[in-house]
């Protein structure tokens, strides 16, 4: 791998930094939980549907909870105590709750047997969950997987049998990777859609249902391809827990998951998105799940070499906030694109720089470099371009999770053979480099390593100012992509609750550090 | 407003030029729903054969998987379009500088005018509106912030039309600046025909100066929707602002 | 000869795909002969409306300088295209392997046969008949000097067709194979009549098995020049080996 | 410049067998002229124009010649008598030749006086192409000219009307150098066309007229774009020094001009060639024409990587020609081109390797790098891939003359459209990567440097055989291309003249060693 010389020490200290910021945070919201978190930990529990009406369960139970005052200790006890008391599954109390037979109360019996109960409960679910986690990895072990740099591939017709046809082409294709894209606005609901879903825009609703006839289609694809094809979908937005849980149980592979998307990008509050975070990155770790975080973003809004130590300064910190809920190094797939100014000269240069700096930087990490898509115009013959340099940009990097790039990128989601020629490209662009990141160094003396060395000492001076000012002030300084949020603003804030003293929930702990039989290293 | 329209008298044919006048040539590309075979590249022929096009040539026919096939092909048009017969939908107005708009102002007006600005609905698009509205502007051209005569509120992303309505009617808009973006499976007329019957059902539309922007909005489009102008690629603050004030004033005199 | 028609009873319409069954997208391009303003990209979606598609957008449109500008778009295809009133025009023929070829000609005709070759005219692209006809061949496949039963003599490029002529009646030759690459301006159609005008002319045109190949080449096009087949790109030896030995064998019986 | 570590004295090695090899064929036709050579010799004396049935005056005239018997003492002096004895100019003693009027004898009259004449006519004709250069230098040098690698773009419409229009917008886009394709077959005529022509197959005819014309419009064009534009013509085929002759008179900046290309693609006579390249060269080098060779057709029939070492000893060879007629090393533009395999792994390395040994072992020459054609498809999504590839291997290794890839090569000669798009794809790769070569270093023990030392070997290995054998064995032996040529065949062997001991020709002696006044190094 080409090799960039890196001043250990200065990458140590905005390591170290970034460690103090998330563990501020982690204290600061220590105390709370969300409505998500709880419905979240239902839904392990077994709780699934809708009401007549289309209301999820687990939002009527919730609310319920609410209503009555109870959520301050957490929705599983309450649960838990009425399936002993009533001798009923989790579901049928929620269906008692819905259809108003069954009103919640402070459970009054013991307690100790209650939360025992609920041990018992939670660890039949995390066994579903390990078992989904071995079965992903004894087929990878079967029929292997993508060589890195990755392709990965997003489908969005917005109906889940469109998807399906063209994620399997896809896959036929070549794709190593599918991200169904989420339907504009479903971030913002409070709420889980249910069902198989045909009518998103822009994208599909990510619902149980979709995932697992996604799920389905590409096992039987890889099956004829001869390599597990990887499930992505969006863990993100207001209910970024609920949707750790239904990947986790119908076995997706990756989840967009990022510890400040929500806040900066969808104006979600600030301390909903931390514990939400927190609480989702601990069930995709014990879930085999590799995250992956938006950085690239910032791109979109931000200039690209003016703001390039934001990406890595918020990595650190996303890095830091993902270990600290069990994830492995090997799992955190940091987020970052190729949206340099095509019209400034050097440009490729710089993105070498900025994308070999992050590699060594992280060096175990599955990076998620994304291509152009700022830059990109309706005209697709320059679209080709511009995605045939990203694609040596990623090789002669050594990328790992590589998102293609679509030549109608600025027109419309992509059509079947968008798919197809970006394909095209990423192939023959990869094969015919295969080894160049192996052949060439960076002059020590060149503009490449003086632009990495420019962007790591930015770096530890934005986190060191951080460290001092806190993240959420940070934010509200529009330290990340140019925008400014509120800290005590945003969507989603009614839902943060402080916990109570008796405040229960078995799956953190159970869940913590992975699961004991986890081969990080191995599976990805 | 009417539309401005440009005509010359005498017909003035045109057709695709390749490397010859009139030669014709346009390269197309498309997939079809067949599996990939001889018939599937007679069949993308016959495509471009149905379009009106002569010696239609296939030179490349790829195997998308799943019955699906993927063709590149030239051919020649015969007919020509009249030129002469053409109409260019647009916004009627003058673009004026920053300072000639504020100076439009003081003179016409007497007072700052309000412009209200949001992505609406489901749309968090930003960076379109924030490039007309925010005070760095886009591509060096300043945006409405930065007008002295302009009180520029950018409500930003997802913004519901309810509250987008609201929202104008406590500051007593003068112009609403709407920007939708994305536009698969036309979920930005469902949007923008939301809009505009709200507006119409607390009687405020007429009052209001309503104009929308995107990459893939047009004037006639807007026009249709009921909105004032349309505004696509490559607008600047100038623009829209200079429409809104010439707007405002010809609504003053008639 | 006749052409195997591939056909099927029911009507079957396809339509371009996009995302979705028959949503007719199609992309295409090409240039103007106009200044590049409004008008022309008017003019450019006017062509696409011209060639009967729906809901055209011009997704890009850039000057070329010395008036001409140039178009991407996209469109919707609302016609369909009924495949099962499609023929597929191919040489009829079954592809045997080398062996078979070699033994086929044994059966048949118990002598070795001579095949002729050549890039005519003012055409010096040999890479093609040398594909078919050198030793080496192509992608795997050798070529006719490697048939034990076929006399292969390759005359290599920009042949004349009085000299073509000449050489294959000195050598009685049993098929000829003409190699025509170069197209612009329709080259090689003149170049085509005239060598077939040549041997009509000698008497000798029935006595041989005539066939041409490249990669502009079609099955279609060969006959309606007065050849017996024709080969377009991806063709190798045993095809067209193949072909002349079956052919042969027909006209013997007829 | 990133460099390879090579063995100076391999090179050194192998140059030394090329001069060799080149002086041992200079031997062996030095007794010879040519038909063209004489042709050309009575162009530069004033002879042109053709009879009522389109036959040049100078074919008539060298025709008329041969059938006295007089060829052989050269065409020049039999002329210069008859405008002596006449006091006729050049032109009227071939009119009076062509319409029976008058028939040339052996000079009989003061031998000395003749070649007097004759070196002073020659002397104003190399005064006319001198003027020529000196104007091409200062408009340089008042309008500057494309920074390497210069973008150098073909128009073939066979129109030379349609030709100007193209040629004109693509300065506009970005072209610096124009190269008008020759209709095919021209090569093969024995006689140069004449006048304006619009009937071309794949390009248009070599006229002088047509270079005239182009000439003026490339002119006009450089001033509306403030940029020098290289004209570009082929001065390759039966009629070399005709055309070399043509191009010196209407200020042609460049010309497609190798030592053996007419051999192995055309079929033409072998020693025909040698004694034709060898002219045309010397007027070449004294009108400061940069020269393109033609080893990049040797990857359209043999394979890339298996032949590379014989595209390296071709141009030493071409090389060694080059510099014995005259020209200058900046002005040998040697050629190669990207036809790797795009589906060979690591195949942009095998490139990278021999583009940058190319342009280290000929440090001074404007190297010209043609794009990808063979592997072209009609995939011109996939051809833009390939294109931008190409790109940034030109701008890699600091190659001089880019010949802009079309994503349409395999369908048919370039639309407006397609130029545009090319020159666009070039002018993005280079400026986003203008300073990569400088950048980067290849690693000692790598893949690309092992790969340039074995095509070096193979190099010297090659030459010391042909030093063995001689070129025209060689040649016969497939050694180039894979294509065999008989030392005795080929077309236009008849057109080949022993010189008798009386043989006179003012103009290769007149234009050794260039114009005094040239400045090679600045110019180009
Ligand atoms: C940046 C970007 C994002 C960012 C947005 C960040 C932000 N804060 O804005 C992020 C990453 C968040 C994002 C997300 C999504 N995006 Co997005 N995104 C883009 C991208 C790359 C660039 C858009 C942009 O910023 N252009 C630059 C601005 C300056 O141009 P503009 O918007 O056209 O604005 C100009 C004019 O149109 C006009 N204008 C615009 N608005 C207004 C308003 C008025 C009043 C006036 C006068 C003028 C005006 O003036 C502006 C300046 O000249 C485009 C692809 C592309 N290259 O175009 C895709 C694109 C727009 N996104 C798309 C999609 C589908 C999405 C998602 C819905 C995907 C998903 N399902 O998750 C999400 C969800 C977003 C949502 N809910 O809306 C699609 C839309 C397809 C379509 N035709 O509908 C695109 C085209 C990409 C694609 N091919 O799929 N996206
Ligand atoms: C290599 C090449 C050359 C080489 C040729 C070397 C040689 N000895 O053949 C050189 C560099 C000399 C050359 C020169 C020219 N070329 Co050229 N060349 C090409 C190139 C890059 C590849 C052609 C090739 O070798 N294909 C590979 C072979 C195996 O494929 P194929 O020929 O299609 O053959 C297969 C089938 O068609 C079939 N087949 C072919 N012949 C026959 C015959 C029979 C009997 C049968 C059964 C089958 C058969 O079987 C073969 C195997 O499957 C193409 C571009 C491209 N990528 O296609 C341009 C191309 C063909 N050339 C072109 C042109 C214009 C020229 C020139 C005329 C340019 C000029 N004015 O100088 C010159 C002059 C040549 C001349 N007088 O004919 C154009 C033709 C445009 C057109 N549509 O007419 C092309 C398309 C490039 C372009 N876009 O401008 N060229
Ligand atoms: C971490 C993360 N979440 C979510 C999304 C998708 O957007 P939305 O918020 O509309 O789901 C992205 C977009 O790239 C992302 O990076
Ligand atoms: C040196 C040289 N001459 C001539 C040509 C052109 O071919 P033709 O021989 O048809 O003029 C080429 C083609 O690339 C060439 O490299």
């Amino acid at each position: 791998m080409t090799q960039l010389i890196i001043d250990q020490a200065l990458v140590d200290k905005a390591r170290g930094s970034a460690q103090n910021i998330a563990r501020q945070v982690k204290q600061a919201v220590d105390g709370m939980t969300t409505v998500t978190i709880e419905r979240a930990s239902l839904r392990l529990l077994g709780i699934d549907g809708v009401d007549a009406q289309g209301a999820p369960m687990v939002n009527i139970v919730v609310e319920h909870l609410l209503a009555q005052d109870l959520l301050g200790q957490g929705a599983v006890t309450p649960v838990v105590a009425a399936m002993e008391r009533r001798g009923m599954t989790a579901q049928e109390v929620a269906s008692a709750v819905a259809c108003g037979a069954l009103v919640l109360t402070k459970p009054d019996g013991n307690r100790e047997a209650i939360k025992n109960k609920a041990l018992q409960l939670a660890g039949e679910a995390c066994r579903k969950i390990s078992a989904n986690r071995r079965q992903r990895e004894e087929m990878i072990q079967r029929l292997g997987k993508g060589s890195a740099p990755q392709l990965y591939l997003i489908v969005a017709t917005g109906n889940i049998y469109e998807d399906i046809k063209q994620a399997t082409a896809a896959a036929h294709q070549g794709a190593d990777i599918i991200a169904v894209i989420r339907t504009t606005g479903q971030s913002l609901l409070d709420y889980v859609p249910y069902g198989a879903t045909t009518e998103g825009f822009g994208g599909t609703y990510a619902t149980q249902e979709n995932f697992r006839l996604m799920r389905r289609a590409l096992d039987a694809a890889g099956e004829a391809v001869g390599r597990y094809i990887y499930l992505t979908n969006y863990c993100s937005g207001l209910c970024m827990p609920e949707i750790a849980v239904m990947g986790a149980l119908e076995r997706l592979d990756m989840m967009l998951n990022d510890s400040m998307y929500g806040i900066i990008f969808r104006d979600i509050n600030m301390r909903r998105t931390f514990l939400d975070q927190f609480f989702s990155r601990r069930v995709n770790a014990y879930a085999g799940i590799i995250i992956n975080t938006g950085e690239d973003n910032y791109l979109t809004t931000a200039d690209a070499y003016e703001q390039a130590h934001t990406v890595l300064a918020s990595q650190l910190i996303n890095e830091q906030f993902a270990l600290m809920s069990g994830l492995k190094a090997e799992r955190i797939g940091l987020g970052h694109a190729f949206e340099i100014n095509p019209d400034s000269e050097d440009g490729f240069l710089w993105e070498i720089a900025h994308a070999q700096l992050i590699r060594q930087v992280f060096p175990q990490a599955p990076l998620k470099y994304m291509p152009p898509t700022k830059y990109m115009t309706g005209n697709i013959f320059k679209g080709q371009v511009q995605n045939t340099l990203f694609n040596a940009a990623s090789v002669m990097t050594g990328q790992t999770i590589h998102l293609l790039g679509m030549m109608t990128e600025a027109i419309h989601t992509p059509l079947l053979q968008d798919r197809y020629l970006a394909l095209e490209n990423a192939r023959y662009v990869f094969h015919t480099m295969r080894h160049l990141a192996d052949e060439i160094e960076f002059k020590p003396t060149g503009r490449i390593q003086a632009r990495a060395n420019e962007v790591l000492a930015q770096t530890v001076q934005m986190l060191a100012e951080i460290e001092q000012i806190g993240l959420m002030e940070a934010i509200r300084r529009k330290m990340f992509a140019e925008i400014s949020r509120q800290p005590d603003g945003g969507k989603g804030v009614a839902g943060v609750i402080n916990k109570n003293d008796d405040y229960y929930n078995p799956f953190p702990d159970l869940m913590q550090g992975g699961a004991s039989d986890d081969t990080a290293t191995n599976s990805n | 407003m009417t539309l401005q329209q440009t005509q010359t008298d005498a017909a003035c044919l045109v057709r695709p030029y390749g490397d010859t006048l009139d030669d014709g040539v346009v390269q197309f590309s498309f997939t079809l729903p067949l599996p990939h075979d001889e018939l599937a590249c007679e069949a993308a022929r016959a495509v471009g054969e149905a379009m009106g096009l002569h010696e239609v040539s296939v030179s490349c026919s790829r195997d998308l998987g799943q019955g699906f096939s993927f063709f590149v092909l030239y051919g020649k048009m015969t007919t020509s379009v009249d030129v002469s017969r053409l109409t260019v939908n647009k916004a009627e107005f003058e673009t004026m500088k920053k300072e000639a708009v504020d100076r439009f102002i003081q003179e016409h007006f007497g007072r700052k005018l309000v412009f209200v600005g949001a992505c609406i609905e489901t749309d968090a698009h930003t960076v379109g509106i924030d490039a007309i509205m925010n005070m760095k502007g886009y591509n060096g051209h300043k945006g409405l912030e930065s007008y002295h005569e302009i009180q520029a509120v950018n409500l930003g992303a997802q913004v519901g039309s309810d509250e987008f309505v609201a929202k104008a009617l406590e500051l007593n808009a003068d112009a609403l600046l709407v920007s939708q973006i994305v536009t698969q499976k036309n979920v930005h007329l469902a949007n923008l025909t939301r809009l505009v019957d709200m507006l119409e059902a607390e009687g405020v539309r007429d009052k209001l100066v309503l104009v929308v922007g995107g990459p893939r909005i047009s004037h006639e489009l807007a026009k249709e929707l009921g909105y004032d102008a349309g505004f696509g690629p490559n607008t600047y603050a100038e623009d829209v602002a200079s429409f809104v004030v010439q707007e405002m004033k010809r609504r003053e005199r008639s």
